[in-house]
Protein backbone atom coordinates (compact mmCIF):
# COMPACT_ATOMS: atom_id res chain seq x y z
CA UNK A 1 0.00 0.00 0.00
CA UNK A 2 3.10 2.07 0.56
CA UNK A 3 3.10 2.15 -3.09
CA UNK A 4 -0.23 3.90 -3.42
CA UNK A 5 2.39 7.66 -2.47
CA UNK A 6 3.85 7.24 -5.74
CA UNK A 7 2.09 9.38 -8.33
CA UNK A 8 1.81 7.58 -11.75
CA UNK A 9 -1.79 7.34 -13.27
CA UNK A 10 -3.95 4.96 -11.24
CA UNK A 11 -7.47 4.22 -13.17
CA UNK A 12 -10.56 4.95 -10.65
CA UNK A 13 -12.32 3.43 -13.22
CA UNK A 14 -14.49 0.49 -12.73
CA UNK A 15 -17.65 -0.91 -15.26
CA UNK A 16 -21.00 -0.93 -13.20
CA UNK A 17 -21.69 -0.78 -9.81
CA UNK A 18 -19.17 -0.87 -6.60
CA UNK A 19 -19.43 -4.20 -4.61
CA UNK A 20 -20.09 -3.68 -1.11
CA UNK A 21 -17.72 -6.81 -0.67
CA UNK A 22 -15.41 -5.16 -2.84
CA UNK A 23 -15.08 -2.45 -0.13
CA UNK A 24 -14.74 -5.30 2.45
CA UNK A 25 -11.99 -6.48 0.84
CA UNK A 26 -10.35 -3.36 0.84
CA UNK A 27 -10.57 -2.80 4.24
CA UNK A 28 -9.13 -6.02 4.99
CA UNK A 29 -5.75 -5.19 2.94
CA UNK A 30 -5.25 -2.84 5.40
CA UNK A 31 -4.68 -4.94 8.60
CA UNK A 32 -1.27 -5.26 8.05
CA UNK A 33 -0.62 -2.03 7.97
CA UNK A 34 -0.37 -1.57 11.74
CA UNK A 35 0.48 2.00 11.90
CA UNK A 36 -3.13 3.20 11.20
CA UNK A 37 -5.42 4.01 13.01
CA UNK A 38 -8.39 5.26 10.92
CA UNK A 39 -9.97 4.61 8.21
CA UNK A 40 -12.46 7.20 6.69
CA UNK A 41 -15.07 6.29 3.39
CA UNK A 42 -17.31 8.05 1.44
CA UNK A 43 -19.94 6.15 -0.69
CA UNK A 44 -22.02 7.49 -3.14
CA UNK A 45 -24.83 5.67 -3.76
CA UNK A 46 -27.50 6.40 -6.74
CA UNK A 47 -30.66 8.10 -5.21
CA UNK A 48 -33.91 7.42 -6.67
CA UNK A 49 -34.86 10.92 -7.22
CA UNK A 50 -38.49 12.48 -8.43
CA UNK A 51 -38.03 14.25 -11.30
CA UNK A 52 -40.86 15.29 -13.49
CA UNK A 53 -43.14 12.59 -11.35
CA UNK A 54 -40.85 9.39 -12.83
CA UNK A 55 -38.33 8.21 -11.05
CA UNK A 56 -34.31 7.72 -11.40
CA UNK A 57 -34.09 3.96 -11.63
CA UNK A 58 -30.69 4.28 -12.81
CA UNK A 59 -27.47 6.51 -13.81
CA UNK A 60 -25.45 5.45 -16.54
CA UNK A 61 -21.81 7.09 -16.62
CA UNK A 62 -19.58 8.33 -19.08
CA UNK A 63 -16.42 9.68 -18.46
CA UNK A 64 -13.53 11.50 -20.80
CA UNK A 65 -11.10 9.40 -19.22
CA UNK A 66 -7.65 10.18 -19.80
CA UNK A 67 -8.70 13.45 -18.24
CA UNK A 68 -10.61 12.52 -15.25
CA UNK A 69 -7.50 10.39 -14.56
CA UNK A 70 -4.97 13.23 -14.95
CA UNK A 71 -7.46 15.65 -12.53
CA UNK A 72 -7.19 12.35 -10.32
CA UNK A 73 -3.98 12.32 -10.43
CA UNK A 74 -3.18 16.29 -9.61
CA UNK A 75 -6.03 15.56 -6.80
CA UNK A 76 -3.99 12.74 -5.50
CA UNK A 77 -1.08 14.57 -5.64
CA UNK A 78 -2.81 17.83 -3.23
CA UNK A 79 -4.49 15.15 -0.74
CA UNK A 80 -1.01 13.81 0.19
CA UNK A 81 0.74 17.10 0.41
CA UNK A 82 -1.68 18.47 2.51
CA UNK A 83 -1.99 15.88 4.37
CA UNK A 84 1.61 14.28 4.48
CA UNK A 85 0.84 11.81 7.53
CA UNK A 86 -2.21 9.88 5.07
CA UNK A 87 -0.66 6.37 4.72
CA UNK A 88 -3.09 5.85 1.63
CA UNK A 89 -5.96 6.78 -0.58
CA UNK A 90 -7.69 5.03 -3.16
CA UNK A 91 -10.64 6.37 -5.18
CA UNK A 92 -13.27 4.10 -7.84
CA UNK A 93 -16.14 5.34 -9.92
CA UNK A 94 -18.58 3.38 -11.81
CA UNK A 95 -18.76 3.63 -15.42
CA UNK A 96 -21.66 2.38 -17.39
CA UNK A 97 -25.15 1.61 -15.37
CA UNK A 98 -25.65 1.68 -11.80
CA UNK A 99 -29.02 1.40 -10.70
CA UNK A 100 -30.80 3.06 -7.79
CA UNK A 101 -29.61 1.93 -4.46
CA UNK A 102 -26.07 1.11 -5.91
CA UNK A 103 -23.14 2.08 -5.46
CA UNK A 104 -21.41 4.25 -7.73
CA UNK A 105 -18.31 6.28 -5.79
CA UNK A 106 -15.89 5.80 -3.17
CA UNK A 107 -13.33 7.34 -1.82
CA UNK A 108 -11.00 5.85 0.94
CA UNK A 109 -8.49 6.97 3.06
CA UNK A 110 -6.36 5.81 5.65
CA UNK A 111 -4.03 7.59 8.59
CA UNK A 112 -2.89 7.23 11.92
CA UNK A 113 -5.01 9.94 13.10
CA UNK A 114 -8.84 10.69 12.49
CA UNK A 115 -8.51 14.63 11.67
CA UNK A 116 -6.27 13.70 8.25
CA UNK A 117 -8.64 10.91 7.21
CA UNK A 118 -11.79 12.62 7.66
CA UNK A 119 -10.41 15.87 5.99
CA UNK A 120 -8.75 14.35 3.05
CA UNK A 121 -11.60 12.28 2.23
CA UNK A 122 -13.97 15.56 2.68
CA UNK A 123 -11.38 17.62 -0.18
CA UNK A 124 -11.06 14.67 -1.89
CA UNK A 125 -15.01 13.84 -2.57
CA UNK A 126 -15.19 17.87 -2.93
CA UNK A 127 -12.53 17.90 -5.97
CA UNK A 128 -13.63 14.91 -7.40
CA UNK A 129 -17.33 16.44 -7.59
CA UNK A 130 -15.97 19.67 -9.02
CA UNK A 131 -13.25 19.01 -11.21
CA UNK A 132 -13.79 15.42 -12.93
CA UNK A 133 -15.31 15.31 -16.26
CA UNK A 134 -17.33 12.79 -15.18
CA UNK A 135 -21.39 12.68 -17.17
CA UNK A 136 -24.32 10.72 -15.92
CA UNK A 137 -27.63 10.05 -17.44
CA UNK A 138 -30.49 9.52 -15.43
CA UNK A 139 -32.76 6.98 -16.76
CA UNK A 140 -36.29 7.76 -15.67
CA UNK A 141 -39.41 5.11 -15.05
CA UNK A 142 -41.01 6.50 -18.13
CA UNK A 143 -38.15 5.74 -19.67
CA UNK A 144 -36.85 9.10 -20.66
CA UNK A 145 -33.81 10.46 -19.29
CA UNK A 146 -32.31 13.87 -17.76
CA UNK A 147 -28.53 14.86 -17.36
CA UNK A 148 -27.68 14.50 -13.93
CA UNK A 149 -25.83 18.01 -13.11
CA UNK A 150 -23.70 18.47 -9.76
CA UNK A 151 -24.81 21.87 -8.43
CA UNK B 1 -9.01 19.47 -35.57
CA UNK B 2 -10.85 16.36 -34.26
CA UNK B 3 -13.20 17.19 -31.07
CA UNK B 4 -14.27 15.17 -28.68
CA UNK B 5 -18.10 15.54 -27.62
CA UNK B 6 -19.71 14.07 -24.38
CA UNK B 7 -22.95 13.49 -22.48
CA UNK B 8 -25.46 15.87 -23.42
CA UNK B 9 -23.56 17.86 -25.96
CA UNK B 10 -23.15 14.55 -27.54
CA UNK B 11 -26.54 13.62 -27.74
CA UNK B 12 -27.37 17.25 -28.82
CA UNK B 13 -25.14 16.90 -32.07
CA UNK B 14 -25.60 13.46 -32.52
CA UNK B 15 -22.30 12.17 -32.61
CA UNK B 16 -19.39 11.67 -30.41
CA UNK B 17 -16.60 13.70 -32.46
CA UNK B 18 -16.13 16.24 -34.62
CA UNK B 19 -13.71 17.11 -37.05
CA UNK B 20 -13.27 21.01 -37.91
CA UNK B 21 -11.08 24.21 -38.64
CA UNK B 22 -9.57 26.59 -36.32
CA UNK B 23 -6.68 28.43 -35.36
CA UNK B 24 -7.63 30.37 -32.70
CA UNK B 25 -10.44 29.15 -29.70
CA UNK B 26 -12.98 31.97 -31.14
CA UNK B 27 -12.84 30.13 -34.43
CA UNK B 28 -13.23 26.64 -32.61
CA UNK B 29 -16.24 28.31 -30.57
CA UNK B 30 -17.99 29.40 -33.38
CA UNK B 31 -17.06 26.02 -35.65
CA UNK B 32 -18.69 24.49 -32.98
CA UNK B 33 -22.00 26.75 -32.69
CA UNK B 34 -22.49 26.33 -36.58
CA UNK B 35 -22.24 22.29 -35.85
CA UNK B 36 -23.70 21.40 -32.41
CA UNK B 37 -27.40 22.41 -32.09
CA UNK B 38 -28.48 25.46 -29.39
CA UNK B 39 -24.51 24.79 -28.08
CA UNK B 40 -25.40 28.40 -27.14
CA UNK B 41 -28.25 27.41 -24.66
CA UNK B 42 -26.16 24.41 -23.21
CA UNK B 43 -23.64 25.01 -20.39
CA UNK B 44 -20.54 23.39 -21.23
CA UNK B 45 -16.75 23.94 -21.47
CA UNK B 46 -13.64 23.39 -23.64
CA UNK B 47 -10.71 21.84 -22.00
CA UNK B 48 -7.56 21.88 -24.88
CA UNK B 49 -5.23 19.07 -24.06
CA UNK B 50 -7.55 17.91 -21.01
CA UNK B 51 -7.24 21.79 -19.27
CA UNK B 52 -10.37 23.65 -19.11
CA UNK B 53 -9.67 27.09 -20.80
CA UNK B 54 -11.46 30.55 -21.15
CA UNK B 55 -8.62 32.21 -23.33
CA UNK B 56 -8.97 33.13 -26.85
CA UNK B 57 -5.27 31.43 -27.85
CA UNK B 58 -4.23 30.04 -31.06
CA UNK B 59 -4.23 26.50 -31.93
CA UNK B 60 -2.12 24.55 -33.89
CA UNK B 61 -4.36 21.67 -34.97
CA UNK B 62 -2.73 19.44 -32.59
CA UNK B 63 -4.37 19.59 -29.56
CA UNK B 64 -6.64 17.02 -28.14
CA UNK B 65 -9.96 19.39 -28.00
CA UNK B 66 -13.51 18.19 -25.86
CA UNK B 67 -16.62 20.16 -25.43
CA UNK B 68 -17.48 19.42 -21.70
CA UNK B 69 -21.43 19.44 -20.36
CA UNK B 70 -21.70 19.96 -16.54
CA UNK B 71 -20.00 17.45 -14.49
CA UNK B 72 -22.00 15.00 -12.40
CA UNK B 73 -19.30 12.52 -10.72
CA UNK B 74 -20.23 11.10 -7.38
CA UNK C 1 -33.78 1.07 8.62
CA UNK C 2 -36.37 3.81 9.43
CA UNK C 3 -36.88 2.59 13.11
CA UNK C 4 -33.29 3.42 13.74
CA UNK C 5 -34.77 6.99 14.12
CA UNK C 6 -36.32 5.75 17.59
CA UNK C 7 -34.16 6.91 20.07
CA UNK C 8 -34.48 3.58 22.50
CA UNK C 9 -31.53 2.60 23.78
CA UNK C 10 -29.32 0.60 21.52
CA UNK C 11 -26.52 -1.76 22.04
CA UNK C 12 -23.36 -0.86 20.30
CA UNK C 13 -21.08 -3.43 22.02
CA UNK C 14 -19.83 -6.74 20.01
CA UNK C 15 -17.36 -8.71 21.10
CA UNK C 16 -14.04 -8.80 20.07
CA UNK C 17 -12.96 -7.33 16.63
CA UNK C 18 -15.40 -5.68 14.34
CA UNK C 19 -15.39 -7.56 10.61
CA UNK C 20 -14.81 -6.40 7.39
CA UNK C 21 -17.76 -8.47 5.51
CA UNK C 22 -20.13 -7.20 8.79
CA UNK C 23 -19.45 -4.08 7.17
CA UNK C 24 -20.34 -5.14 4.00
CA UNK C 25 -23.48 -6.55 5.03
CA UNK C 26 -24.23 -3.30 6.59
CA UNK C 27 -23.57 -1.35 3.64
CA UNK C 28 -25.50 -3.70 1.60
CA UNK C 29 -28.52 -3.44 3.66
CA UNK C 30 -28.82 0.17 2.37
CA UNK C 31 -29.41 -0.61 -1.26
CA UNK C 32 -33.59 -0.65 -0.67
CA UNK C 33 -33.44 2.79 0.75
CA UNK C 34 -32.96 4.55 -2.55
CA UNK C 35 -33.47 8.05 -0.58
CA UNK C 36 -30.10 7.68 0.51
CA UNK C 37 -27.49 9.28 -1.78
CA UNK C 38 -24.09 9.40 0.45
CA UNK C 39 -22.73 7.11 3.13
CA UNK C 40 -19.86 8.36 5.44
CA UNK C 41 -17.79 5.52 7.32
CA UNK C 42 -15.34 6.05 9.99
CA UNK C 43 -13.38 2.59 11.35
CA UNK C 44 -10.98 3.08 14.32
CA UNK C 45 -8.22 0.28 13.86
CA UNK C 46 -5.77 -0.54 16.33
CA UNK C 47 -2.64 0.59 16.31
CA UNK C 48 0.51 -0.88 16.82
CA UNK C 49 2.20 1.91 18.42
CA UNK C 50 5.31 1.78 19.92
CA UNK C 51 5.61 2.46 23.84
CA UNK C 52 9.06 2.40 25.78
CA UNK C 53 10.58 -0.38 22.87
CA UNK C 54 7.71 -2.73 22.82
CA UNK C 55 4.86 -2.88 20.45
CA UNK C 56 1.21 -2.57 21.05
CA UNK C 57 -0.11 -5.72 20.20
CA UNK C 58 -3.53 -5.48 20.89
CA UNK C 59 -6.03 -3.92 23.00
CA UNK C 60 -8.51 -5.58 25.90
CA UNK C 61 -11.58 -2.69 25.97
CA UNK C 62 -13.94 -2.61 28.60
CA UNK C 63 -16.65 -0.03 29.58
CA UNK C 64 -18.94 0.96 31.85
CA UNK C 65 -21.86 -0.44 29.75
CA UNK C 66 -25.09 1.12 31.15
CA UNK C 67 -23.36 4.62 31.08
CA UNK C 68 -22.08 4.03 27.57
CA UNK C 69 -25.08 3.19 26.26
CA UNK C 70 -27.13 6.29 27.98
CA UNK C 71 -24.70 8.77 26.58
CA UNK C 72 -25.19 6.74 23.34
CA UNK C 73 -28.68 7.35 23.36
CA UNK C 74 -27.95 10.96 23.97
CA UNK C 75 -25.69 11.40 20.64
CA UNK C 76 -27.81 9.71 18.43
CA UNK C 77 -30.62 12.18 19.78
CA UNK C 78 -28.07 14.99 19.41
CA UNK C 79 -26.58 13.87 15.78
CA UNK C 80 -30.59 13.70 14.27
CA UNK C 81 -31.57 16.46 16.29
CA UNK C 82 -28.26 18.28 14.45
CA UNK C 83 -28.39 16.20 10.89
CA UNK C 84 -32.56 15.82 10.92
CA UNK C 85 -32.06 14.65 6.78
CA UNK C 86 -29.87 11.81 8.12
CA UNK C 87 -31.74 8.63 6.75
CA UNK C 88 -30.25 6.54 9.65
CA UNK C 89 -26.55 5.51 12.23
CA UNK C 90 -25.29 3.06 13.01
CA UNK C 91 -22.56 2.72 15.47
CA UNK C 92 -20.63 -0.02 16.89
CA UNK C 93 -17.51 -0.84 19.05
CA UNK C 94 -15.41 -3.42 20.30
CA UNK C 95 -15.30 -5.28 23.63
CA UNK C 96 -12.47 -7.75 24.68
CA UNK C 97 -9.81 -8.60 22.98
CA UNK C 98 -8.39 -6.40 19.19
CA UNK C 99 -5.44 -6.76 18.14
CA UNK C 100 -3.41 -4.80 16.17
CA UNK C 101 -4.83 -4.03 12.79
CA UNK C 102 -8.13 -5.50 13.78
CA UNK C 103 -11.07 -3.03 13.66
CA UNK C 104 -12.58 -2.12 17.32
CA UNK C 105 -14.98 1.14 16.03
CA UNK C 106 -17.47 1.97 13.39
CA UNK C 107 -19.32 5.22 13.09
CA UNK C 108 -21.45 4.79 9.88
CA UNK C 109 -24.00 7.60 8.54
CA UNK C 110 -26.11 7.70 5.73
CA UNK C 111 -28.12 10.64 4.23
CA UNK C 112 -29.39 12.31 0.76
CA UNK C 113 -26.69 14.44 0.55
CA UNK C 114 -23.26 14.01 1.71
CA UNK C 115 -22.46 17.76 4.08
CA UNK C 116 -24.79 15.84 6.28
CA UNK C 117 -23.43 12.37 6.69
CA UNK C 118 -19.89 14.06 6.69
CA UNK C 119 -20.72 16.35 9.52
CA UNK C 120 -23.01 13.63 11.50
CA UNK C 121 -20.14 11.02 11.55
CA UNK C 122 -17.10 13.86 12.47
CA UNK C 123 -19.71 14.79 15.31
CA UNK C 124 -20.94 11.81 16.61
CA UNK C 125 -16.90 9.95 16.44
CA UNK C 126 -15.58 13.16 18.94
CA UNK C 127 -18.05 12.58 20.95
CA UNK C 128 -18.01 8.70 21.45
CA UNK C 129 -14.22 9.40 21.97
CA UNK C 130 -14.54 12.34 24.47
CA UNK C 131 -18.00 10.91 26.80
CA UNK C 132 -18.39 6.90 26.24
CA UNK C 133 -16.81 4.87 29.44
CA UNK C 134 -14.73 2.63 27.39
CA UNK C 135 -11.12 1.67 28.59
CA UNK C 136 -8.25 0.11 26.94
CA UNK C 137 -5.80 -1.67 28.19
CA UNK C 138 -2.90 -1.67 25.41
CA UNK C 139 -1.12 -5.13 25.42
CA UNK C 140 2.18 -4.48 24.93
CA UNK C 141 5.01 -7.22 22.95
CA UNK C 142 6.75 -7.59 26.18
CA UNK C 143 3.48 -8.46 28.02
CA UNK C 144 3.54 -5.83 30.39
CA UNK C 145 0.45 -3.50 29.93
CA UNK C 146 -0.24 0.37 29.54
CA UNK C 147 -3.87 2.16 29.68
CA UNK C 148 -4.88 3.96 26.71
CA UNK C 149 -5.59 7.68 26.85
CA UNK C 150 -7.82 9.44 24.47
CA UNK C 151 -5.68 12.73 24.54
CA UNK D 1 -23.49 2.04 48.94
CA UNK D 2 -21.62 0.35 46.02
CA UNK D 3 -19.35 2.04 43.70
CA UNK D 4 -18.37 0.60 40.60
CA UNK D 5 -14.13 0.76 39.28
CA UNK D 6 -13.06 0.76 35.80
CA UNK D 7 -9.79 0.32 34.11
CA UNK D 8 -7.00 1.58 35.72
CA UNK D 9 -8.52 1.96 39.18
CA UNK D 10 -9.54 -0.92 39.14
CA UNK D 11 -6.23 -2.50 38.71
CA UNK D 12 -4.88 -0.20 41.28
CA UNK D 13 -7.57 -1.11 43.92
CA UNK D 14 -7.27 -5.07 42.80
CA UNK D 15 -11.12 -5.12 42.62
CA UNK D 16 -13.85 -4.01 40.50
CA UNK D 17 -16.28 -3.10 43.53
CA UNK D 18 -16.08 -1.56 46.94
CA UNK D 19 -18.86 -0.78 49.59
CA UNK D 20 -18.29 2.52 50.96
CA UNK D 21 -20.10 4.47 53.31
CA UNK D 22 -20.72 8.12 52.43
CA UNK D 23 -23.60 10.65 52.66
CA UNK D 24 -22.14 13.68 50.59
CA UNK D 25 -19.85 13.47 47.16
CA UNK D 26 -17.04 14.92 49.79
CA UNK D 27 -17.10 12.08 51.91
CA UNK D 28 -17.47 9.50 49.20
CA UNK D 29 -14.20 10.99 47.46
CA UNK D 30 -12.71 10.59 51.47
CA UNK D 31 -13.55 6.90 51.47
CA UNK D 32 -12.44 6.12 48.00
CA UNK D 33 -9.22 7.81 48.57
CA UNK D 34 -8.90 5.89 51.64
CA UNK D 35 -9.66 2.66 49.89
CA UNK D 36 -7.74 2.78 46.27
CA UNK D 37 -4.01 3.21 46.54
CA UNK D 38 -2.90 6.48 44.82
CA UNK D 39 -6.06 7.96 43.79
CA UNK D 40 -5.06 11.48 43.99
CA UNK D 41 -2.32 11.13 41.68
CA UNK D 42 -4.76 8.79 39.11
CA UNK D 43 -6.63 11.22 36.55
CA UNK D 44 -10.38 9.96 37.28
CA UNK D 45 -13.67 11.02 37.43
CA UNK D 46 -17.23 9.87 39.54
CA UNK D 47 -20.32 9.28 37.92
CA UNK D 48 -23.50 9.39 39.96
CA UNK D 49 -26.60 7.82 38.55
CA UNK D 50 -24.22 7.72 35.00
CA UNK D 51 -23.98 11.11 35.19
CA UNK D 52 -20.35 12.62 35.71
CA UNK D 53 -20.68 14.75 38.87
CA UNK D 54 -18.12 17.59 39.94
CA UNK D 55 -20.25 19.01 42.99
CA UNK D 56 -20.42 18.35 46.69
CA UNK D 57 -24.36 16.85 46.70
CA UNK D 58 -26.00 14.79 48.95
CA UNK D 59 -25.95 11.26 48.49
CA UNK D 60 -28.66 8.51 49.74
CA UNK D 61 -27.13 5.48 49.30
CA UNK D 62 -28.81 4.24 46.54
CA UNK D 63 -27.16 5.68 43.79
CA UNK D 64 -25.08 3.62 41.22
CA UNK D 65 -21.68 5.17 41.99
CA UNK D 66 -18.63 4.63 39.24
CA UNK D 67 -15.34 5.34 39.17
CA UNK D 68 -14.02 6.16 35.34
CA UNK D 69 -10.41 6.79 34.18
CA UNK D 70 -10.04 8.15 31.92
CA UNK D 71 -11.68 7.06 28.27
CA UNK D 72 -10.12 5.39 25.60
CA UNK D 73 -12.86 4.60 22.93
CA UNK D 74 -12.27 4.78 19.53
Amino acid sequence: MSSEKTHKVKDIFVEGSIDPAFIATSITKHATRTDIGAHEIFLGQVRSDIIDGSNVVAIEYTAYRDMALERMTAIREGAFAQWPSMTCLHVHHSLGNVQAGELCFMVFASAPHRVAAREAVAWVVDRIKAELPIFGREVLSDATHVWKTNA
Amino acid sequence: MEVLLFGLIAEKAGVDRLTVDASTMQELRNALADRIPDLGGLSHAIAVDRCIVHDNRPLTGSEEIAVLPPFAGG
